[in-house]
């Protein structure tokens, strides 16, 4: 699963993107976010404020209940501004 | 035709090459977009637009497409830039050619309304004089722009 | 800045020229007219358009001094063409400029709306294949977008 | 007085503009146009439906019943087609 980080959330968790392989407990987005976040503090301390997180699935905006698969791509990013 | 591309572009060869085929087209509208020397009061130094390659082509074909559908429109274009930018440097630009002049003025608006909301990108300001550097936040004004449209 | 000339324009360089001195220019807006080939299912020849000298001039910047006290705007432009035109030949370009958006799309709108509706021009079209040539009649339609800004 | 014609007025009185003097009976608009329609029957064909004539008296939209005076600049034209 390629993972992507963008904007603030890029910055605080160092690096624009990881491949990951998902286990089997992680079903949803939620679950990925617990997952990641019990990590590394940097990592908690990005997701600690869900509201400022949004996530798209494949290219589409989710939900954080969205089920995920092992080869989708998840990118996480702070609310658009606009351009 | 949609372009995300970090290098500058010509809007008068652009308007041109959008309605030179086609002579029955009997409007142009245009839009662009350019960055502001004064941001929250404070001199911007630079602005610097992160963007979400792939996905941002794919939603901007996506409301392009949506444009196209709505309006009878002959042709249209978006560019958006994305990367450093400095005051004063064009970041986007929307045109929409019609025979009609309501299509293509009113399809412009949609557009560029929808580009400065919902786009996937995302502002990092650096101002003058400062070592700080802020990610701009969403207005709920222009949230509401883009809803107006949408309650169509 | 109004114009009324013959001879055609480069709306690359108008676009430039607008914006070049104000870096707090968010948006620029614009709209150019252009001859349609086809008129009246007819195809066009050519398309003359007559004027009055001086009204015209005096009427294009009363409504440009309207649209710059309706909107916050930084710049406006308005050129209007007279005299033998073809298919495709740029007829008319306005453009406005603002920090905000919608004051740049929605005064555009305001004064291309006046200006294809109450400009004091009359247009005369010449139709291929035929000797005959017509002078156009208003339509209400156009009255009745302008009406919209006026009930404002 | 500088009368002025446009559009197809222009082509039926056959002329682009012409100075004129007032004469003390014509006061309005309308009695101009009475006075030039009794001169020759081009002017009067040119006149003979006035919903479709419209007039400016210095530059500015008038109804016929406008007072005009000596030094005024009067202009015939039909509706406007706009740009």
């Amino acid at each position: 699963m390629k993972i992507l980080y963008f904007a603030w959330i890029r910055e605080k968790v160092g690096c624009e993107s990881e491949e990951i392989s998902l286990s089997e407990e992680i079903e949803t987005v939620n679950d990925l976010i617990e997952w990641i976040s019990s990590r590394e503090p940097k990592y908690a301390n990005a997701f600690s404020d869900l509201r400022a997180v949004r996530v798209a699935v494949n290219m589409e905006f989710a939900q954080f209940d969205k089920r995920i698969k092992n080869n989708d791509e998840i990118a996480f990013f702070p609310p658009i501004t606009g351009g | 035709m949609i372009r995300v591309q970090h290098q500058d572009f010509d809007p008068g060869k652009e308007l041109q090459d959008l309605t030179s085929n086609n002579k029955n087209i009997g409007g142009l509208a245009s839009f662009i977009g350019l960055v502001r020397e004064f941001s929250n009061d404070q001199k911007l130094d630079s602005m610097t637009l992160e963007h979400y390659p792939g996905m941002t082509e794919k939603m901007l074909l996506a409301i392009e497409s949506q444009a196209l559908n709505q309006w009878p429109l002959d042709a249209s274009l978006i560019i958006h830039r994305y990367g450093c930018l400095n005051p004063g440097d064009r970041i986007v630009m929307v045109a929409t050619a019609s025979s009609h002049r309501q299509a293509a003025l009113e399809s412009c608006t949609f557009l560029i309304d929808w580009l400065k909301t919902e786009a996937p990108f995302w502002k990092l300001e650096k101002y003058k004089g400062i070592e700080t550097y802020e990610w701009v936040k969403p207005t709920s004004k222009d949230t509401q722009k883009t809803k107006r449209w949408k309650s169509r």
